[in-house]
């Protein structure tokens, strides 16, 4: 019966795209998504994988299920690395990954991007009384940042080309670096504006932290596919186009940006920006560099 | 599978701009030697000691010594770094650990921390094989070195020591070689080794698998040096007549 | 020379020496027998020190080794000692063997000590292999370098323990033709053995022990022609027959 | 000084207790394996088949020389790859935990057998002459007199490495797979209390390795009081 | 019953054994002495196959031993063999030493191959000893042990490579003794010993050896009265002195 189905659901579509058809011969869709990068994939206490990219995500299953007329499409979850997730999208392991992902020109010649769901800023966290207020009060300060960021790369040149004489720790991840930064060892982190809002609201004391400092460039997150699949690429973009005019996805941000959130119902406290607003308006899957 | 290849990445400026990837490379090897050269002395030296102390009569230094290997021998080395580095200077009185924070240049504390944990937890390891060295003795050396009038610390420096030593250079082989792939993990406090730059490699550029395969090259040709370097020493001290020496 | 004065020792519960008495004079050689375990090895260790012992005293050339004072590596420099397993250090030549501990040790210069090691060397028979390692020479040779390298130290006297019971029987006899010309100079020895053709050619005294006790403590003579208990008897009927 | 909050602990324990259930699952899947696979390494390196001994060699040279990190990634990135084609695997199969295995398995045979082949040639000669003596074939005397004591001598040294793989099994981060470490680690980053969650993580392995290695020393002991006087 | 016919043995360039010849007969007691390194062990071992050899025939009770069609595991549990460090199973008690290889060659049942075995136990004064492991006996004790469990296969022969070298003094009476007493009844043994009483006690011939060739090959009068060659009066002056 299954079968019959199958070969009655119109073929057209998942004959075109290679994706469609192995989610519709195996009727499972396999997603990646992070662990810990709050708000927008991770782990809540229960071990579930919730956030804001991780509902967009389910809107997107949503919109295959109806595209292959499959209601009961079974849903596989893998945890991916930043070390993993190209190769693991381009192996098959994962059909769509959709985090925390930069979409930018090194990372498009290996996979496909979706239409943006997040625009960021790379700004500076630090102590609210350190005296700081933009970029240049670091000069011959040591400052934090995340290895392998965009924000890694704009500060070093920064650093030469300014002269400032700073010293830059890149640590493994947004979690030793606010660590790094909360011992003292730096006094400030510079990232995506989003993730620091996300390593305030975990920090023991969230009060003693702000957010500041002149935007250095923007980023354009989007979930990532395998290559040449236009297929699949136009339902994907299609799902979160819909989404996003249709104001969804900002009753999706504000419960993860303005509202409390698991584990601990901290509340981030981060307004949508301007450059959200108009993507919400106009969806498209520009990167920024 | 779909990936695109491109191995002239090594040659492209990096994004740093002042070398190319191949230079990150490099520099990561560089820093990856730099740290488990300095690391293996200290663990040989403090190693030696430990292992010495767990040797000699008395129970009070052997129990410490063997209180030493335990510990460092039990705690996931991830975990050992990470309290070297975060934990320690926190715990410090006043004054040391903030001093250590703020004085010193970052990647200077990083290579500190990295190299005072992965000589420590080698240390361990060494202090087992030199007290098996001693232990695999015939008992009647230390009685001979003794009864020519020798002190004990004679004995061990001119009659124990060597012998133990040139016993134990197979298993040491062994251990120096993990110093060097353990050296991987300090890229978990941001110290760019080789691993760590491999792994910047990925994010700059998304070609994860040039990286991997230059890196595990890099590991193997590693490995091939010291291995050489080892088996030089080990025919230099083989001892005529003995132990498979000529 | 040396004196061994009602001396125990035991390892936690266990007995290993009880009451220990004997005497060795200047120029005597004294024999030490008995089944195996009965503590020779550790009356002849307790006399250098290199065994501690909890009970009674032990003076050698006037000097108590019990004594917490006591220099025991200066004493132990002045006495000779040669072992079963010859323990000549592997990794070092013939000649650094016969010299490391002169130079260390007694402060001697290395041509001294060289000079010295070779001339040795020559008495035991082994010129020759100066400059080989001990693993190049056979059981015999190295025990002899072994009697040298104790000789090297100019001792006040010499102690054996056992010299050629780790030998092939070929070989048993070129160490006890050295241990009899050493005899036969005067050097003052104590030696655990078990061959009796070298007891009856040079020593003064025999000693039976059993079970961590000196039983018998007698003229060389007196010894072989009767021995006065039955566990030195039964001993010797043992290792005397076939 | 730092101020420590432990509150993460209790409600993240069943989430850690799974991370423990996987690292020793790992450690006993590769452990087993290993010494299966390692014995036979050995046995193989220790023939009189030239070319038998020689591809034995080089399997265990090339895993001893590559960091532990570097095999995980590649039997999780590259060799299901392969073998999805050659076993027709069902492309939804969970391949984290099944390729941490083999590739500890694997890497941890390769340390094995160096251990096991010492253990056979730490049995003197005159034993298996011995059992040759009696009548024995080779396999007799491998089995009946000369394994049963090489693996004697070599219960602390497989133990030993048994806690070292057991603290590798943290490097599974690379598949994200989380074992007790990764899951210390991803609770800490979580909860902005990594520091907290590190030292109980390093805590509960002293315990659990230092318990491990009390335990055969005092079996081993019980042998030696056994076996020698 | 043993044929050694032409035998010759190399390790690379290094000759072991030369054109050996020699045989001995049912019930006869060959005693094998010469120089350490000369071959003895070698030789011995080339009986029952344990070192293979390149030239010459080998023959136990009529079966060729260099044969690539003998069942070797079959040939060797029909010939006793007793060593010098006695090679009894460490983890095992003793009387599963004893039992193992009658369970497991011959097919014997386990209280068929217990019974034989505490039988041999017995006769060689051990009885007592059953359960305990060899680290728990004495040297002495343990190789009467290994006696035993050659014997518990019911060989046709028996070989002995220094069966007593690595004993103490005391010990070595008593595992003499059991040899004697096997000799007497006749067992057809073939023994390297350099145990000189024993040869003489017992022997029928005495073989001796000197850089991997037969030097010597006579009956024990001959033998002691009047060693032929050179290098035998030598050995034998050497270890019967002192
Ligand atoms: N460290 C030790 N701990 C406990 N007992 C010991 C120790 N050293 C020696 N013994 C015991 O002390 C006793 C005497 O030992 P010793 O070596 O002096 O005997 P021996 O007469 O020299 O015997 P042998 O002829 O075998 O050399 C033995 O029973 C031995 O087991
Ligand atoms: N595996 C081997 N490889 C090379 N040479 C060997 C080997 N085994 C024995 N030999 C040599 O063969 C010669 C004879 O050895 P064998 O053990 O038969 O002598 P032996 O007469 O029994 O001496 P010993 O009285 O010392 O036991 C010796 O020179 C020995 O070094
Ligand atoms: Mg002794
Ligand atoms: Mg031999």
């Amino acid at each position: 019966l299954v079968a019959a189905s199958v070969l009655l659901a119109h073929p057209a579509v998942a004959q075109e795209s290679p994706t469609l058809k192995k989610i519709k011969d195996s009727g499972t869709i396999a997603l990646g998504h992070r662990e810990s990068s709050i708000p927008f994939s991770y782990y809540d206490d229960k071990q579930q994988v919730v956030g804001y990219s991780q509902e967009l995500l389910l809107k997107i299953v949503d919109a295959v299920k109806t595209e292959l007329k499959l209601p009961t499409l079974a849903v596989k979850l893998t945890p991916v690395t930043s070390q993993n997730r190209i190769p693991l999208v381009q192996n098959g392991t994962i059909d769509i990954e959709c985090g925390s992902t930069t979409h930018n020109t090194e990372r498009a010649r290996q996979a496909a991007f979706s239409n943006t769901i997040f625009i960021i800023g790379t700004r500076l966290m630090t102590k609210k009384d350190s005296g700081i207020k933009d970029f240049p009060d670091l000069a011959g300060k040591n400052v934090v940042t995340t290895a392998g960021t965009t924000s890694e790369r704009l500060i070093r040149k920064m650093n030469e080309d300014k002269k400032l004489g700073m010293n830059i720790i890149s640590a493994k991840d947004h979690g030793e670096a606010f660590l790094t930064l909360e011992t003292g060892r730096a006094v400030a982190f510079m990232m995506d504006d989003a993730l620091l809002y996300g390593e305030m609201a975990k920090a023991r004391k969230p009060a003693d932290w702000t957010v500041l400092g002149t935007p250095q460039s923007f980023e354009a997150y989007g979930c990532m596919m395998r290559k040449d699949d236009p297929g699949f690429k136009k339902v994907v973009d299609a799902a979160l186009a819909k989404a996003m005019t249709s104001g969804e996805a900002e009753a999706i941000y504000k419960k993860w940006f303005t509202q409390p959130i698991p584990p601990k119902g901290l509340n981030l406290n981060f307004p949508l920006s301007e450059a959200m607003q108009k993507l919400y308006k106009a969806p498209n899957d520009k990167a920024f560099d | 599978m779909g990936y695109h290849w491109n191995w002239g990445i090594f040659l492209t400026p990096a994004a740093s701009g002042d070398s190319t990837y191949l230079g990150w490379m490099l520099a990561g090897l560089q820093t990856t030697v730099a740290l488990s050269l300095s690391a293996w002395i200290i663990a040989l030296l403090l190693g030696s000691l430990m292992g010495v102390l767990r040797t000699v009569p008395g129970r009070w230094l052997s129990g410490m010594a063997s209180a030493y290997v335990e510990i460092f021998r039990n705690i996931p080395l991830l975990v050992q770094l990470f309290i070297w580095y975060f934990v320690l200077p926190e715990l410090l009185p006043f004054g040391i650990g903030e001093a250590f924070k703020q004085k010193l240049d970052p990647v200077t504390q990083q290579f500190t921390a990295a190299m005072v944990c992965l000589a420590f937890f080698t240390s361990a390891r060494v202090c087992e094989q030199v007290r098996a060295g001693i232990g695999a003795l015939p008992p009647g050396q230390k009685n001979a070195g003794l009864a020519l009038g020798f002190t004990l610390p004679q004995t061990y420096r001119y009659v124990l020591l060597p012998m133990a030593f040139r016993l134990v250079v197979p298993p040491l082989t062994s251990e120096f070689l993990n110093i060097f792939k353990n050296s991987a993990v300090c890229s978990t406090i941001g110290l760019l080794e080789l691993a760590a730059q491999g792994r910047q490699l990925v994010d700059y550029t998304a070609q994860p698998y040039e990286s991997f395969i230059a890196v595990t090259l890099l590991y193997l040709i590693i490995n091939v040096v010291v291995m050489s370097l080892m088996r030089v020493v080990e025919a230099h001290s083989r001892v005529p007549g003995y132990l498979g020496g000529k | 020379m040396i004196s061994i004065q009602n001396v125990s020792k035991h390892y936690g519960s266990f007995q290993v020496l009880t009451d220990c008495c004997t005497e060795v004079k200047k120029g005597e050689v004294i024999v030490v027998c008995g089944p195996s375990g009965s503590g020779k090895s550790t009356l002849i260790k307790c006399v250098n020190g290199l065994e501690p012992f909890q009970s009674g005293t032990i003076t050698v050339d006037g000097i108590s080794v019990g004594n917490p004072k006591t220099n025991l590596s200066k004493l132990r420099s002045r006495v000779g000692m040669v072992f079963q397993h010859f323990e000549l250090f592997p990794h070092m030549s013939i000649t650094d063997n016969l010299s490391i501990a002169q130079i260390k040790v007694l402060g001697r210069s290395k041509d001294e000590a060289r000079a010295k090691g070779l001339k040795l060397l020559d008495r035991v028979g082994l010129k020759a292999h100066a400059e080989k390692f001990p693993g190049q020479l056979s059981g015999g040779q190295q025990q002899r370098v072994a009697i040298a390298r104790a000789l090297a130290m100019d001792p006040i006297c010499m102690l054996f323990d056992e010299p050629t019971s780790a030998l092939d029987p070929e070989m048993i006899n070129e160490v006890l033709d050295v241990m009899v010309e050493l005899a036969r100079e005067g050097m003052t020895m104590m030696c655990v053995t078990h061959e009796m053709g070298f007891a009856k050619k040079v020593a003064n005294r025999v000693i039976f022990m059993d079970q961590g006790r000196i039983v018998e403590d007698d003229s060389k003579d007196a010894f072989f022609a009767n021995p006065r208990s039955e566990r030195a008897q039964h001993f010797l009927a043992k290792i005397l027959s076939h | 000084m730092y101020e420590f909050d432990w509150s993460s602990i209790p409600g993240a324990l069943p989430f850690l207790w799974d991370g423990l259930k996987v690292s020793l699952e790992i450690t006993v899947t590769a452990v087993a394996v290993g010494i299966v696979w390692g014995t036979l390494l050995a046995m193989l390196r220790l023939s009189s088949v030239r070319w038998l001994g020689a591809l034995a060699a080089a399997y265990v040279n090339l895993f001893r020389s590559i960091p532990l990190v570097m095999v995980l990634l590649w039997f999780f990135l590259i060799v299901p790859q392969l073998l999805k084609g050659a076993l027709s695997l069902d492309p939804n199969t969970d391949v984290r935990l099944t390729s941490a295995m083999i590739g500890f398995a694997l890497f941890e045979s390769a340390y094995y057998s160096e251990i096991i082949r010492a253990g056979i040639q730490s049995v003197p000669k005159g034993q298996a002459s011995a059992a040759s003596a009696l009548g024995m074939t080779y396999a007799q005397a491998m089995r009946l007199v000369v394994l049963p004591q090489a693996f004697r001598n070599m219960v602390p040294l497989l133990l030993t490495q048994a806690i070292v793989l057991f603290q590798d099994t943290s490097l599974v981060y690379v598949s994200a797979l989380a074992d007790f470490f990764g899951a210390a680690y991803k609770v800490g980053d979580r909860d902005g209390r990594l520091v907290e969650l590190l030292l109980f993580a390093g805590a509960v392995y002293f315990v659990i390795c230092f318990a491990a290695s009390q335990l055969v020393r005092r079996y081993q002991k019980k042998l030696n009081a056994h076996v020698a006087h």
